[in-house]
C-alpha cells in the first residue's frame, strides 16, 4: 500500500463526500422548488438569487433549534437512530463508479471508491442495514406513534428488498457480473442494460422509491395518520438527520438506478468525445453524464412525489407481495428463457 | 484485497478454532443463564455463527468449497428457524403475555 | 337491504378493466399533468414588493381618526374596549387642557390608547362601536415584529397624521 | 494478523455483552455488532460471498425480526425475567469446562498443521455457485422446500385463531 494509493483513495473518499452532502443539501432546495414549479408557485427565492442560500438558511435553522430529548426515552438508542440512519445512507455511494479511470498528472486514478466484486449484494446488505436507524429511533422515542412509524418502515423495507433482489437476480443474468466495475463497463455507448430490462427497471424502481421512503410509499413518516411517524419527537439536527438521511438514500439510489440500468457513465458517442479530449477530460465528462442522470432520477423522484398520492397499508403489501414479487419472479424465467434460447444458437 | 488474504494467512488455523469454540461456549451460558426465550433463542444463533464460522475457517484452510456451501445451507435453515421459532414465542407471549420459558413449565402436564 | 324511503340508489361501480388496474398509464397521464405545470404562469405575489389589491371591506391596521380642523376624534368612551371580543383595546382618558382645543375635539380624549395586535382578531367591532367615527380599521397589513412588546401598538402608531405633519413628510421628502 | 486479533476480541466482548445485558433491546443490538464482526471475519478469510450473505440474511433480516418482536412486545429491563445468582453461576461452570473439553480436544488437531489459506479465490461469487449448482443441487433445491415450508409454518403460528376470540 503505497503512500500515493493511500492520498489518491482518501482524495476520491473526500470529494465524493462533499459531492454527496452537497447534492443532498440542494436536493432539499429543489425538492421545494419542484413543488413549487408544480404548483404554479416559485418557492423558496429569498436567501440569494434564486434562494441558492436557501440550504444554509435551513442547515444554520436546524442547527440552532433547542433539541428535545422525551421523557422515558431511551437517551442513547434516541442519538444513535439519526447517527445510523446517515451512516447507513452514505455507506452505499462506496462501490459506485463515476467515470472511467482518468489520467491525473500521468497517474491512472479509477473513479470508484473500491470495487468489491460482490457490490450489488454490497449495496444490498447497506440498504437492507437502513431499517436500523429507523427502528432504533422510533422506539427509542418513547411514543406509540413513532414505534409505528418504526414497524411500518421495517416491514415495508423488508417486504420490498425481496422484490428488488428478485429484479436484480434478473439482470445479473445479463450481466453476468456482481461487480458494478464490470456491469458499467459492459454498458458502453448506447447498450445499456435497460432495453433489456425493462420490467426489471420497473419493479426497481418502485421498489426503490419503498426502500427510501419517499411518496407514495412515505408510510413511515405520513404526517395524516401518525402525527410524523418515526421522526415525531425528534426536533433540531437529530431530526436534520433523519432528513439528511432520506435525501442521501434518494441520492444513491439514484446513482444505484443510473449505474445498474442506464449505462452510468457510458453515453452515446463517448469514443468519439475521449478520442478528442484525451484520457483527463474524457472521463470528466463522462462523470457529468452520470451526475445529469442521477439528477435527473432524482428529479423523477421529486416529480413523483406532488403527482401521485399515498398508498395505503394493505395496498402497499398487496403491491409489494402479490404484485411485484411474482413479476420479478416472471421476469427472471423469461429473462433465462431468452438467454438460454440466444445461447443455443 | 491481496494485502488482506496475505496478512491473514499468518493467523494459524488453531486460532480460528479457539475462537469459535469460545462463541459456542457463549453463546451455551447464554441458553443456560437467560429466562427470556428470545434471548435464549438469540444464543442459539450465536452458536450457529461460531460453528458458521469455524467451517468457514476450515474450508479456507483447507481449499475445499464444501464447507462454505455448508454454511451457505445453515444461513438459509437458520432464517427458516427464526421465522418459526420467533412465530412461537408470538403465539407463547399472546397467550401467556410473558416470554418467560418457566412459564412453558406447564407443557409438561 | 330494502332502503326505508325507497329513494336509496345503490352506484353500481364497474370492475377495473386491466388498464386500469395496472395503474401506471394513470399515474403516466397525472404526472404529464403536473409536469405541463411547470410551464404555465405563476400565481405567486411576491408580497412586500407588489400588494395584491385589497377589496372593498378589507380590515386591516387601526388608524384613530381627526376631523376636518386635523383635531383627534376620539373621546376616550371607552365603547371600543368593551365592545372588543378579543379585549385587545385598553386606554386611559385625560382632561383637555387650555390651550389643547387645536388638539382635541371634546374635553375628554385618550391619554393613552392602546391595541394588542396579538389579541386583535380584525373583526371590526369597534369600528362599528365608535359613537364618534374615531377608529377605522382601514390600514395596511399589520407587519411582524421580533417582540412581543413590540406588537402593543400605542398612539404614535395608531393617530393618523395631521396636516401639518404630512407637509412636513413631504417637505422631508422633497 | 493484528487485525484478526483486535476484531476477535470485539467479537467476544460484545457476544458476552449479549448475554449478560439484562435490557433485551441491548441484547438484540450488540448481536447485530457480533454478527458485524462476524462479517469482518469472513472478509478477512476472503469469503466474500459468505461475508454479503451474512450481512444480508443474518444484519438484515434476522435481527430486524428480533428487533421488531422485542419492540412490539415492550419487554423491557423491568419485565425481564432472571435466573437466580446460583444457577448463573453454575451455569458459567458449565459452559467454562465445555470451553476446556473443546480446547483440550482442538490439542490433539495440533498435528493437521495446516496454517495457511490453501486457495484464496475459493469463496468468491464464481467458485462457490459452481459447486453449489453440481455437487449440492440436491441439498439446494431441498432447501428451498425447506424456506417455503418454514414459510407457510410462521404465518400459520402466528395468525390469529378466528374461531376462538383469543
Amino acid at each position: 500500500m503505497e503512500l500515493a494509493f493511500l492520498i489518491e483513495k482518501v482524495a476520491v473518499v473526500v470529494i465524493l463526500f462533499v459531492l454527496t452532502l452537497t447534492i443532498a443539501a440542494y436536493s432539499t432546495l429543489a425538492e421545494r422548488k419542484v413543488a413549487a414549479f408544480l404548483q404554479d408557485r416559485v418557492g423558496p427565492d429569498r436567501a440569494g438569487p434564486f434562494g441558492v442560500f436557501q440550504p444554509l438558511a435551513d442547515g444554520g435553522k436546524m442547527f440552532f433549534k433547542e433539541e428535545t430529548t422525551p421523557n422515558g426515552a431511551n437517551k442513547w438508542l434516541f442519538i444513535a437512530g439519526p447517527s445510523l440512519a446517515l451512516l447507513t445512507s452514505f455507506l452505499g455511494s462506496a462501490v459506485i463508479p463515476w467515470g472511467q479511470p482518468i489520467n491525473f498528472f500521468g497517474r491512472i486514478v479509477p473513479l470508484q471508491v473500491t470495487d468489491i466484486n460482490v457490490g450489488i449484494l454490497y449495496i444490498f446488505g447497506v440498504v437492507s442495514l437502513g431499517v436500523y436507524g429507523i427502528m432504533i429511533g422510533g422506539w427509542a422515542s418513547n411514543n406509540k406513534y413513532s414505534l409505528m412509524g418504526a414497524v411500518r418502515g421495517a416491514s415495508q423495507n423488508i417486504s420490498y428488498e425481496i422484490a428488488m433482489g428478485l429484479s436484480i437476480i434478473a439482470l445479473l443474468l445479463v450481466t453476468n457480473s456482481l461487480s458494478f466495475k464490470v456491469i458499467a463497463e459492459q454498458q458502453h455507448g448506447i447498450n445499456w442494460n435497460f432495453w433489456y430490462q425493462p420490467l426489471g427497471f420497473l419493479i426497481f424502481l418502485v421498489c426503490a422509491f419503498a426502500e427510501t421512503n419517499r411518496v407514495p410509499f412515505d408510510l413511515p413518516e405520513c404526517e395524516t395518520e401518525l402525527i410524523g411517524g418515526y421522526n415525531t419527537e425528534y426536533s433540531g439536527f437529530k431530526m436534520g438527520a433523519y432528513m439528511f438521511a432520506e435525501y442521501i438514500n434518494m441520492f444513491v439510489s439514484s446513482a444505484v438506478m443510473a449505474t445498474l440500468y442506464f449505462g452510468g457513465y457510458n453515453y452515446p458517442g463517448m469514443d468519439f468525445v475521449n478520442q478528442h479530449l484525451g484520457t483527463t477530460w474524457g472521463p470528466l465528462v463522462g462523470v457529468a453524464v452520470l451526475l445529469g442522470k442521477i439528477l435527473a432520477f432524482i428529479f423523477f423522484f421529486m416529480w413523483v412525489r406532488w403527482t401521485v398520492p399515498r398508498f395505503r397499508y394493505d395496498q402497499l403489501m398487496n403491491l409489494g407481495w402479490k404484485i411485484l414479487i411474482p413479476l420479478a419472479i416472471a421476469n427472471i424465467v423469461i429473462t433465462a428463457c431468452v438467454i438460454t434460447f440466444f445461447d443455443k444458437f | 484485497m491481496d494485502n488482506f488474504v496475505s496478512s491473514i494467512q499468518t493467523v494459524p488455523l488453531n486460532h480460528y478454532l479457539i475462537l469459535s469454540s469460545i462463541i459456542f461456549t457463549i453463546g451455551v451460558i447464554g441458553v443456560l443463564i437467560r429466562r427470556n426465550a428470545i434471548i435464549i433463542f438469540m444464543s442459539v444463533e450465536l452458536m450457529l455463527n461460531a460453528v458458521n464460522l469455524l467451517l468457514t475457517a476450515f474450508s479456507a484452510y483447507y481449499g475445499d468449497a464444501a464447507g462454505q456451501v455448508f454454511v451457505f445451507f445453515i444461513m438459509a435453515l437458520a432464517a427458516a428457524e427464526v421465522a418459526v421459532g420467533l412465530a412461537i414465542i408470538v403465539m407463547v407471549y399472546r397467550n401467556t403475555s410473558s416470554v418467560d420459558i418457566n412459564i412453558l413449565n406447564r407443557l409438561k402436564w | 337491504m330494502e332502503s326505508l324511503s325507497g329513494r336509496k340508489k345503490v352506484l353500481e361501480q364497474k370492475p377495473m378493466t386491466f388498464m386500469e388496474r395496472i395503474y401506471l398509464p394513470a399515474i403516466f397521464k397525472g404526472m404529464g399533468i403536473t409536469f405541463m405545470h411547470m410551464f404555465k404562469k405563476k400565481e405567486t405575489t411576491y408580497y412586500p414588493e407588489q400588494e395584491r389589491e385589497f377589496s372593498e371591506n378589507w380590515r386591516g391596521m387601526h388608524s384613530l381618526k381627526r376631523d376636518e380642523n386635523g383635531k383627534e376624534r376620539c373621546t376616550a368612551c371607552g365603547l371600543c374596549a368593551l365592545s372588543c371580543p378579543a379585549e385587545a383595546i385598553t386606554m386611559t382618558s385625560a382632561e383637555r387642557q387650555k390651550g389643547e382645543e387645536h388638539l382635541y375635539r371634546e374635553e375628554k380624549y385618550a391619554a393613552v390608547y392602546e391595541i394588542n395586535m396579538l389579541r386583535c382578531i380584525f373583526c371590526g367591532l369597534c369600528e362599528e362601536a365608535c359613537p364618534k367615527e374615531a377608529i377605522y380599521l382601514d390600514g395596511p397589513i399589520v407587519p411582524s415584529e421580533f417582540l412581543r412588546k413590540d406588537f402593543i401598538y400605542g398612539k404614535d402608531k395608531l393617530v393618523e397624521l395631521s396636516i401639518t405633519d404630512l407637509e412636513a413628510q413631504k417637505g422631508v421628502l422633497a | 494478523m493484528i487485525l484478526f486479533y483486535l476484531v476477535s476480541l470485539l467479537t467476544i466482548t460484545f457476544s458476552l455483552l449479549v448475554i449478560f445485558t439484562k435490557n433485551p433491546i441491548y441484547s438484540v443490538l450488540y448481536l447485530i455488532a457480533t454478527f458485524f464482526t462476524f462479517t469482518i471475519h469472513y472478509v478477512l478469510l476472503n469469503a466474500q460471498f459468505l461475508a454479503v450473505v451474512n450481512f444480508i440474511v443474518y444484519m438484515g433480516a434476522i435481527m430486524v425480526l428480533f428487533l421488531f418482536v422485542l419492540m412490539l412486545m415492550n419487554l423491557n429491563k423491568e419485565t425481564e425475567p432472571m435466573k437466580s445468582n446460583l444457577i448463573k453461576i453454575i451455569a458459567v461452570i458449565a459452559g467454562g469446562s465445555l470451553l476446556v473439553t473443546l480446547i483440550g480436544s482442538f490439542k490433539q488437531l495440533d498435528a493437521l498443521g495446516i496454517s495457511t489459506i490453501n486457495k484464496p479465490e475459493i469463496g468468491l461469487v464464481e467458485n462457490l455457485g459452481k459447486v453449489l449448482f453440481s455437487d449440492f443441487l440436491l441439498p439446494f433445491e431441498v432447501s428451498s422446500i425447506l424456506l417455503l415450508s418454514a414459510m407457510v409454518g410462521a404465518v400459520l403460528l402466528a395468525k390469529k385463531d378466528k374461531t376462538d376470540n383469543g
